[in-house]
């Protein structure tokens, strides 16, 4: 499938959910497949069926990703199962100037934005073709030219590193707006408070973009925080939030757009809370069984965003069971190759673990390079 | 006496101080329902209720600083902070309140907690879930600080720090928090803490380890003394205060020394050990003191066997120390 | 002038302004001394004399001891000028098992709390006899004796801490509630959020109180944040926020006695924003004149919260100038015994410098003081 | 040529650097308007305006996050943190974040900022305004870390820092930023990093110092020359990458050393000197080699002048050093 990197020209244009009152949660994409007109952010029918077939290139890609990591030919993976119209809506809706500063579930903006499947898959392998050279854990890749951030584990930390890019652009009289993710557990973290706080003061185009995935590993939304709503935080720094349906893509797609449409003309950062649910566990660590609620999971798989979304793609005729066929053949092959070809690239050099500390390696590390080097080889790796 | 590994020590070892006094509070990220992500603190949600065992919302700021009011209130918190690479959100209510609060405050308001943490690398954890930041807490005056390489040591340590009057680090090697296993006394037994124990004596070396290390050491001697090295193998237990005592005997014994450590070199514990031993043992040296640790790099992922200062880095500074 | 530690019996119930939606800032004393008796906290003649008596006094000293820094004789002052109402109307709200968690110019409610004068200038002049032990710089002191806590000086720390300690008393089903001071400047500090969540998440018995006084030294409260006042970031963490004027006795007095009932009620925490002003420098290494607005200290010193209270009680004939004359005599006697006392006070010993770190010293302790005892002495101090 | 302290040093270097570079801009507490409450950045804001000169709220971890998202954009800020004291809150970013950015996206991120702060003692500061924490920055992969001593190395090592492709961790030391006086040229020059200056040779005892106490080993040089002891004083300028170079081939020479820092010895970056020297120079040791340091305390207020490693306690070192 052919990735897209630039963007749909913008539609004709609707009322934004920014504008509206209405506390209730911004939903676009109905029950039966249709749109409502209110908020219909206008896609092209090309666009549509571009994002369908991304969302399941993606879902696909975590399941494999899952096997490889049970089969032991992969160390570590973290899905977005059930959150790819969240993570690939908003991703969609960026221009091609804004830069997207990941939490570590968004592979699948990612992609979209144009980072290679290959590379993406180098990552996972931590080879020596991994855009992170072998040094982070899989899916703590970086990739520069899809205008996508370096990924790490702290929670949080990327959100501040995001107003600080916007706000730099916009000193510099650049049109660009920032768009973090996160997720919910992470407005509990000090970056966020901080990050939005400089956002709101020096008004940084920023679009706060939080997963609201129900979960923080084990500790459900509720206990992160005692306000009515992750969107409503936004009134501490005045910022505005909104609340969008995360599993109806054209709702995710609208939100983000009018976001980033609102922070570029120099209004402002905005918050977006994106209601969505994490259907996987955690990551290849973690098995939900142990605090998962009664019924939670069934409830959210029948609004899983793609399921959703194929249901719209065939009501409009965009779509067809021989097209799912061949689609989901050219995903598979695509995947195999990626995995042969990133199971054959060697490993990083022992040299490349002395790299990049500094721009020049200073005489100690110069000293325990050759140290390596002259040493005997560790076993068992 | 049953066998346990370092998860299930540590787990008894707060089950019985929990019992034992009620003002022992756990509090962290997933440390409740699901008993921790390791699951050091499995069924103590159950047992105690979620007054005492707390899964508190994601900040480690959050956590060690509500933790230090329920100090101050007469709790003993032994809050889990879920990797001790996520600690530093929560760096400076440890070193400028924790670390300060008895002296500042001319005796009045003494701040006592257990911070629990998981540390070290050889579970392809990258750069994040693998750091050993020991160095960065003893340069705090203030703070003790704890890494057991054991079960045994791991529930006498813990039941030891959380009776102590100061504020206590306890890292716990995850590496060997399975791996590791051996005979636990049910109940009552500590280990003091300043103490380090002698794993086996020798004449030629000082090997001074602690926590996952430990077993590279052993295992590092293990061959040197099949080429007629005979090393004295120091396992810290307590990182500080130092067990001063123990190691200048050892090195006024044998005149050699290599400190082993997963964390980069350069102001590791490492390099405050080497320079208490010139003070105190210059005389007796008959070889320069020899680290062998983590490079002064990020703890890389697919590399990361070359990176740590494991048996087959070890066994070359042996050598060379016992031959120079 | 006797400090009093119990506050006065509870009087005749009044509406409380937690429950009001009136967005305005709560004000009791009006122009002409008299009070709007919507929220008159209904105060005893005897505690109003005495609160006004304490505030004089707490005037004063902040006067000498600002004198006294420029003489030389103590090294550093930060003062309450201009702030005293805020400060000590919301301590004598609080009950005597309520304890308070300070920032550092709080000196005034540490001294109406039960703290001795003799106690506090000790710890100006950092001698042996500072509750602090002559470690810490002045006006960081500590006094357990009457549930003040330990003044440190990273700006937003104690925050978290109160809340712990709170929440640890609701755990043992204790009645208390615990009051923490900081400035609007602290608002944007990562311990702010962390506090502030936790409470929420925890219905910790916590009353935030924020001393809104314009300025983090330099830095305009507009500049800490975007949203349209503190008082409504407690929205972000589902915590009632309440405005009050803080240079009106009554109008604090009121909103903290109602916060410390809300809490103490269950109810969960409350944040208040007093707004004042800082009549002085930061501290006496600040010279304010550098950054202040046109024409602000003239539009605060108009409404001087001690002159305020001064119509009060002369309107309903608590007071007259003799009072005046005997008081301010007093005053300045017990300041000047105080002074005389501490200057003669031997400083901490050297052994002292050891001692606390840890509850024993260990080995490297007593070598250091060995070293110490044994070695020269430092010149010029 | 002009005569200026290290205020009006490090002044003029920051308005040479805007001037020649826009992407440089300064961030922090009160650094706008008022200039810094050190006044080290007095009158940028009005020449450079408040897109370059920023008076950011109250969070040192909003300066740094927010720092290192412009520097990866492109800028080159050169955030102010008010007091060394308070960098804590910002301590995660700058070891989880900014140190590591560059080597963890495999290079394609390298984040350049130069955070600037004042250190150190002796000036009735107490335990808040006083500390000295570089070994807690060097202990950390990918910081580079600087203090300079005079006026104009502060000015020459500030615009070497600027233009250096790594992050930089610049201490100012507080005590002399007016104390300290000397000749400044105007415009371009710059002190390389990683290079110590040799304040004076001498044949006994290397001294090892840098910012504050250099003047202190100076001082207590002076009074050991009157006792027949000549001092090698090495003032080290950039703490890390340490210039070993220079420190081996004076120890090689003296064969005795002793360093001196206002931190407090544990840990502190005097033991990683101590056991460098053993590694390269043991065969010339002559004498244990001796750190005087601030003690393993907090830093206390009234007795300060005790606390720190002044001359009279600097001397007995170099005379007991010396006649080992
Ligand atoms: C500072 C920090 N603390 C703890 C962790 C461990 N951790 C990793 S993910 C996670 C939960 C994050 O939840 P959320 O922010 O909701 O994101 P989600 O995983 O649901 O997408 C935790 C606690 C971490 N990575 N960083
Ligand atoms: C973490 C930290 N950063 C910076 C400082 C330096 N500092 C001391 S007071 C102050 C301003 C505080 O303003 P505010 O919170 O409004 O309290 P106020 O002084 O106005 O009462 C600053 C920046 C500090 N003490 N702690
Ligand atoms: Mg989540
Ligand atoms: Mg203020």
């Amino acid at each position: 499938m052919a990735v897209q990197t630039t963007p749909p020209a913008a539609p004709p244009a609707s009322p934004s959910p920014l504008n509206t009152n209405d506390p209730d949660v911004i939903r676009v994409l109905r029950e039966d497949g249709s749109l409502d007109p209110a908020f219909d952010p206008g896609l092209d029918p090309e666009t549509v069926v571009a994002i369908y077939k991304h969302l399941v290139l993606v879902r696909t890609l975590d399941e494999r990703l899952v096997t490889l990591q049970r089969q032991g030919r992969i160390g570590f993976h973290i899905g977005s199962l059930g959150e790819e119209a969240a993570i690939i809506g908003s991703a969609a809706a960026c221009r091609p100037q804004d830069w997207l500063f990941p939490c570590y579930r968004e592979f699948g903006a990612a992609l979209y934005r144009g980072m290679t499947l290959q590379a993406y898959m180098n990552n996972m392998f931590g080879n020596s073709e991994d855009p992170a050279k072998g040094r982070q854990m899989p899916d703590h890749y970086t990739c520069r030219a899809a205008k996508f951030g370096s990924i790490s584990s702290p929670i949080g930390t990327q959100i501040t590193q995001a107003v600080g890019f916007a706000w730099a652009a916009k000193t510099r009289k650049e049109d660009l707006v920032a768009l973090t993710y996160f997720g919910e557990g992470a407005t509990s973290s000090s970056e966020f408070h901080n990050g939005m706080n400089f956002a709101g003061v020096f008004k940084a185009p920023t679009v706060f973009f939080c997963r609201n995935n129900g979960w923080a590993i084990s500790v459900p939304a509720e206990r992160q925080t005692a306000s009515e709503s992750f969107a409503v935080k936004g009134i501490a720094y005045g910022i505005p939030g909104v609340r969008c349906d995360g599993n109806d893509i054209f709702a995710v797609y609208k939100c983000t757009r009018d976001a980033v449409a609102h922070a570029s003309s120099g209004k402002g950062p905005i918050l977006i809370e994106a209601m969505t649910y994490r259907l996987s566990g955690h990551s290849t660590s973690d098995d939900p069984k142990a605090y998962r609620k009664e019924g939670e999971v069934e409830f959210w798989k029948k609004r899983d965003p793609i399921a959703r979304l194929h249901k719209h793609v065939l009501l409009n005729k965009l779509w067809d069971d021989d097209k799912q066929r061949m689609l989901d053949a050219q995903i598979d092959s695509q995947i195999k190759d990626a995995v042969a070809a990133a199971e054959k690239i060697a490993p990083p050099s022992l040299e490349s673990m002395f790299e990049d500390v500094f721009a020049e390696p200073p005489w100690h590390l110069q000293e325990q390079r050759t140290a390596l080097l002259n040493g005997p080889r560790a076993k068992g790796h | 006496m049953t066998q346990m590994n370092m998860v299930q020590a540590i787990n008894d070892g707060l089950r019985h101080e929990m019992k034992r006094d009620d003002r022992v509070v756990i509090l962290g990220e997933d440390v409740g329902k699901v008993g921790g992500v390791f699951r050091v603190t499995a069924g103590l949600f159950d047992e105690f209720g979620d007054d005492r065992v707390i899964d508190t919302p994601l900040s480690e700021g959050g956590i060690i600083g509500t933790a230090i009011g329920m100090a101050l209130y007469g709790l003993v918190p032994v809050p889990e902070i879920q990797f001790a690479d996520f600690i530093f959100p929560a760096y400076d209510q440890i070193v400028s309140e924790l670390a300060k609060y008895r002296y500042r405050s001319g005796g009045e308001y003494p701040a006592k907690l257990v911070i629990r943490t998981p540390v070290g690398g050889g579970i392809r954890g990258g750069h994040y879930h693998s750091q050993s930041p020991e160095s960065q807490f003893i340069h705090v005056a203030g703070l003790k600080v704890v890494c057991p390489s054991n079960p045994y040591d791991a529930k006498g340590l813990l039941l030891a720090s959380i009776r102590d009057p100061d504020p206590v680090m306890f890292f716990e090697p995850k590496r060997i928090y399975r791996a590791a296993k051996g005979e636990v006394p049910e109940g009552e037994y500590t280990v003091p803490l300043g103490k380090a124990s002698i794993i086996r004596e020798g004449a030629h070396v000082t090997v001074i380890a602690w926590g996952a290390m430990l077993y590279e050491a052993i295992a590092a001697a293990d061959e040197a003394r099949t080429q007629g090295v005979e090393c004295e193998i120091l396992d810290l237990r307590t990182l500080w205060p130092l067990d001063i005592d123990t190691i200048i005997a050892s090195v006024k014994k044998t005149g050699r020394v290599v400190v082993v450590h997963e964390a980069p070199k350069t102001c590791g514990f490492g390099g405050e050990i080497v320079a208490l031993i010139n003070e105190k043992a210059f005389l007796h040296l008959e070889a320069p003191p020899v680290r062998v640790t983590g490079f002064d790099t990020p703890f890389p992922y697919t590399l990361e066997m070359e990176y740590l200062p494991l048996a087959h880095r070890i066994l070359p500074a042996l050598l060379e120390t016992a031959r120079y």
